[in-house]
């Protein structure tokens, strides 16, 4: 038993530092520095960028372009991009549909999407819950009418990620409809460029715009983009579950956002003396630290059990609970470091190229809106109850 | 000791719950913020005819003489209808700071155009290292002539933007944080040397920065004594504190109906949500917190009046516990609503926006937990 | 709308502090200041003199020997006993079974019992949980079959308080074995003193003896002893619940612990400081001062609208609920107040008589056991998880 | 970066599990603490067949040269077992402070007879004033000749009832809370001008007040310097703060699985306690507080050998986590269990006992909060 990290692994580290500190555009650095939002381009970029390094899908097989890390590696990479503020790649296609494809795809699927997804020439989004079923995921109610060489699809996703900018979406839909709730569900591809394909923003309360409504009237699909067997798609949505929450806990951006809570609390006056001496809020970001603490070498005990080869297990459901809880917590601390500079709301200002002085301090701006936004972490990707459900039952037997 | 309304205080209770009911809808509330005003001139014109810009000032001002108790029962309306009007910044703020410390040519002038809906004032106080403590002032004014020229920068001034007026509050003598030294002078929005830039804020208010350079302003701008407006500063923002004590309750209660009916609706699993036993004890959770909240309302209002140190004990234990509560509640809500409760669309956020909000105003949670401890510990 | 008391109540409460200081004899106030065991006798005795002042049953209407009080001069008279720290009149002559007698019982009953509850002639128990029925009290099977003019009764009860001292026992019964859970249940008043009955003392986890086990073997009661109808008895039962719960919140000894709290913390160290000065502990002192404040008046907006003659709701359970979180709050309060002392456990120090030196500060001895102890009040009376389904169902409406 | 325990160590741990499983039965050790020693002589006797006494001891002094990792296996399986045996105060207080500042001569002549189970040990340290902090020491010893008079007064002295000897802390030099001037004395329990006050303690263990009264030592009982000790005590309790942690783990795993038997057991309203939601999701709060109370434990252990800032912040974080996460695993546990939770006759509530009175052991979750902050923010 050792809490230590081996040579190898700290000079792979400081390779990861230095590969960071010397690629990420500064077009991209600036906006993040600024906490202004980024765009597609962006986001693109960036992933073409990590592909030339061959480093895009860190956890993917060598033989489908992976890099053969250790879990303890990819765990350091995903840290050291939190800990640098750089984009994560969008995780739809490279964490979720790309190791469904390879999992149960066939050979033609996998010659086709897998390269597409490493080098980025589609952008994937998810097509899982919608308006009628969100907890509830098997009661969803898309349907896929078998039509000659064809699924026609009509119905409606809800909450999804990216979609205004995505070329491909995967899906879950019903195609037996007389079967129970989690049979008669297949995994189908989409092209989202397809006629009868609608795609409505939804703005969250922080006034952004990250989710969508997908609207499907008479889609028509290829039945060669049915992945595996048709109604069998919910053996494939759970599969995909345990690789979505893969670093779900996000230590490297909190590792970041504590360290920024603590430089504004000793920029931040309190009565005279800088906030982080006033022993109330001191004690706030210290358990903030601590529990951050716990959180980390949580997720440590389940990286290194799978660096010595075991199946990761119901650990992603304590790691998500607690992860989302910690970044909410994090944020709520942020908010309530700038006082009344929580109030001001500029939204233009977090559009690139907005260069006016800013309201209150430089850090102040985007605080309320992301503590806003954070509120999403429990409620996606399986919201908190239905993780405690999942523990209750899967790990505890009631 | 005793609970109820009167039958006149019933009466505005109907008044302004009908209006709340009736006009502010969610998108009514869109539109006013999105509107150049920010606000609806249209309503703060009812608000007058109806009365309620009178009601804290006293007959002799030309008020109706209300107590904190009318206060309380409209505020408590204007959470359960998120009002943006700047009923807060204009008639409890700026105009109660006249009526507390003015003299009776600067009542005359002031109140009467207030209370008619024609004049809006603010308090621009707040400065950005002062963050909750009411004595740190850097401002400065200094004598020139017979007057004073005020420089300094005032921060996050509700309706600092429409206001025609402002109190600004300046040093002039004493250090930083000394109660001692700080004056206030009424002085006008355009005034030469001031400059507003002006903002929404993340719940759908208006507020400005104001900058303050060379100001120059007449001895008869001065409101109250020179160096010593401290108390009446306090006692005008505990009296504010306790109005957004009673907003907070408004906005809980209706948090905690709209969660209720979602989880009476929204079916999961084959069932309303509001059958699942966590959800019902989260939601009794909710409960608890709102009751307290609505007894420690109470408890500053009928405070107010009270002597300096119970009014502190009072309204610091209110405000502190609200926050509290009104952070379970709101973050609770928004939880159980789901995805749907992230949305813009759906009120739901809007409430927990401006709960939020709320505790950042006139000290947080742990601002008024020491001043409590303070007061009550010595 | 206000706060303040009036001038008559203000009188009122006087009367009571007076009579309290004056009346509770020396041998009670001594072991109450040394927080040592009350006896049986020492309950009895007090119980006597409040009869004497015809004070021990401040609820009841005045034809049966009550006060006439207003509620809010029993809440008075409630937060004085409390503050003094004088002990509470048993509640279940006085509070349960009287009220349960006065409204549903007959003439002879009403004329038999209840002058000897008031005069402590008979001490009370209450025989409601069974092993196996805890928060589903309507699961009971304790069995009353009639023989004759008797009934005879077999079966169990536990969580007896006081039964050990207790002439009479009421007792829910089941006289019906088909009809469903919450029918065929009946209200039994029983003679402890009955041969077939055997109580076995529980001892807690504080090493206290207040709670027994009580057995029933072919115990036969007249069914004179029966109240009102037979399998009607959980009526009376649930109008008891709300008779059991008034004054729950136990407002005046709550004041009294956090006072104790607040002399004990300026008493103790903490690194060349009182305790009390220590800004942790000083806001863990403010929190439970404001959460108790916000208690007292929420009980107050009750006893102030029964004063105006409204029907007490639910509140009570809201009350039950918070008051007994407030009551473990503070408890733990003081034992994290005094640090190492918290472990010493001498039980002989708890008896009258006994005159050692204390371990450590004399106020140190009982408070571990008291915190132990006090997370009965969880518990009992309905546990707060049965109060929050009340809540949820009759006031919120789920 | 490895969670895994050697092969050695899980022999280790097996054999310990083995131990605790077979004579630990609540019964057992309820006899066990109504005995005249409050422990068991033969467990204490097996515990030194097992070699578990010689564990922590590097092999010069006649120990096993074990580390942290190996206290962590045999303190989490104490815990579990609620093990009354005076392996805290005994080995890893009066016998490695031994180890960690004694001489030659003294090692020889106090680690061996310990090990083999022949001797028992009391650190003297804690005083009624001195409440968590360590430097804060009253008790004196003037010199006196060539030794020195010892006068003071020892509060809760675990174990101080049956130690054949003591080690006392003493201010030679310096004001009551000063790191320098602290030395420790190896003194006979027996000595002339010590009284030994017994008692029992809430969580079935033994304790005594000690009050020396010019206790004359001679110079070879001094352990380290003269006024040269605090750092040698504070390494000494951060070793068995980390060990009370693996102790309180033991006990939460415990308090967790009794109450998931009990809600898979008991039925309420015609259905197990365990298919309630509401109990559902409290089950998986305590579990969550079991798993990061694991996780900190091997963060506090794994960080003893680090240097001292390293390794206070890991043990500080440890004890102050762990004292939350028990707080909530214990009250729940009690609460899951009803009635019966409340109960002297249940193994619950002995482990609720337990757990409550670890966090006063050295420091609870404030002292240890305070300690992290000051070594983290300076």
């Amino acid at each position: 038993m050792n809490l230590e990290y081996s040579d190898a692994d700290q000079a792979f580290r400081e390779e990861v530092q230095n590969f960071l500190r010397d690629n990420t555009p500064s077009t991209i650095r600036t906006k993040i520095d600024a906490r202004q939002k980024l765009t597609k381009e962006d986001y693109m970029a960036w992933h073409k960028i990590l592909y030339g390094r061959g480093w895009v899908a860190p956890n993917w097989p060598v033989e489908f372009g992976g890099t053969g890390w250790t879990p303890l590696q990819c765990h350091i990479f995903d840290e050291e991009i939190g800990l640098s503020g750089s984009p994560r790649v969008l995780p739809f296609g490279v964490n979720m549909v790309g190791p469904v494809i390879m999992e149960f795809g066939n050979d033609t699927q996998k010659a086709h999407y897998l390269p597409r997804i490493l080098s980025c020439e589609d952008v994937w989004c998810q097509g899982y819950s919608e308006p009628g079923s969100g907890s509830d995921l098997a009661s969803l109610k898309t349907r896929a009418t078998r039509d000659g060489d064809e699924y026609v699809v009509n119905g409606s996703k809800i909450w999804t990620t990216s979609a205004h900018w995505a070329d491909m979406i995967f899906c879950l839909v019903r195609t037996d409809t007389n079967a129970k709730n989690q049979e008669g569900i297949s995994f189908l591809l989409i092209n989202m460029h397809e006629s009868g394909i609608d795609v409505r923003p939804i703005i969250t309360m922080d006034g952004g715009h990250e989710v969508n409504q997908v609207f499907f009237e008479d889609v028509r699909v290829p039945i060669t983009n049915l992945v595996g067997e048709e109604n069998k798609g919910w053996t494939y949505a759970k599969f995909l579950l345990k690789h979505e929450r893969a670093g779900i806990a996000a230590i490297g951006s909190q590792k970041r956002q504590l360290n920024r809570l603590k430089e504004i609390a000793r920029a931040e006056q309190s009565n005279g003396q800088a906030l982080i001496e006033e022993p109330r809020f001191r004690d706030k970001i210290s358990r903030a630290e601590i529990e951050l603490m716990a959180l980390e070498y949580t997720e440590l005990r389940a990286v290194s059990a799978a660096n010595q080869g075991r199946v990761p297990g119901t650990e992603v459901n304590l790691l998500k609970i607690r992860g989302s809880e910690m970044q909410q917590k994090i944020s709520e601390l942020l908010i309530e470091a700038i006082g009344y500079y929580a109030n001001p709301f500029v939204p233009d200002s977090f559009d690139a190229g907005w260069n006016e002085e800013p309201i209150g301090p430089d850090y102040a701006a985007a605080l309320a809106p992301e503590y806003f936004n954070w509120r999403k972490s429990s409620i996606y990707a399986g919201s908190n109850e239905i993780q405690k459900n999942i523990i209750s039952k899967m790990v505890l037997g009631l | 000791m005793n609970f109820s309304l009167s039958d006149e205080q019933k009466l505005l209770k109907d008044s302004v719950d009908r209006f709340v009911a009736e006009r502010y809808g969610l998108d009514a509330r869109r539109t006013l913020i999105a509107s150049e005003d920010g606000y609806g001139r249209k309503n703060w014109k009812t608000f007058a005819e109806l009365g309620w810009l009178a009601i804290p000032f006293s007959d002799a001002s030309g008020g109706l003489g209300g107590g904190p108790i009318e206060v309380m029962v409209l505020m408590e309306a204007f959470g359960r209808g998120l009002v943006v009007e700047p009923f807060i910044s204009t008639i409890l703020m700026g105009a109660t700071l006249v009526e507390t410390l003015g003299d009776k040519e600067q009542k005359a002038a002031i109140i009467p155009p207030v209370v008619r809906g024609e004049k809006l004032i603010s308090f621009a106080h707040v400065e950005a290292q002062s963050r909750f403590t009411l004595s740190d002032v850097i401002t400065t004014a200094s004598t020139d002539g017979n007057g004073y020229r005020i420089s300094g920068h005032k921060a996050v001034v509700f309706g600092g933007d429409s206001a025609n007026q402002l109190i600004v509050s300046a040093r002039t003598s004493g250090n930083q944080r000394d109660e001692d030294g700080i004056s206030l002078f009424l002085v006008d929005a355009e005034a030469k040397g001031i400059t507003r830039r002006s903002y929404g804020t993340v719940d759908g208010l208006r507020a400005a920065e104001i900058t303050l350079s060379n100001v120059l302003v007449g001895p008869e701008t001065m409101l109250g004594k020179e160096g010593n407006s401290f108390a009446g500063i306090e006692s005008v923002v505990d009296g504010a504190t306790a109005a957004v004590c009673a907003e907070a309750v408004g906005v809980m209660d209706s948090l905690q109906e709209q969660t209720l009916e979602h989880l009476k609706t929204r079916e999961q699993f084959g069932l309303k949500l509001g059958k699942f036993q966590a959800l019902q004890h989260r939601s009794v959770d909710m409960f608890v917190a709102c009751q307290e909240a609505r007894t420690m309302m109470y408890v500053a209002t009928l405070s107010l009046n009270k002597p300096r140190a119970d009014r502190i004990r009072a309204v610091s234990a209110a405000k502190s516990h609200i926050g509290q509560a009104g952070r379970l509640v709101g973050q609770e809500a928004v939880q159980l609503h789901g995805g749907m409760g992230m949305t813009d669309e759906l009120a739901v956020g809007h409430y927990f926006k401006r709960l939020t909000m709320i505790d950042t105003l006139f000290g947080n949670t742990d601002h008024h937990l020491e001043r409590f401890a303070a007061t009550v510990h010595g």
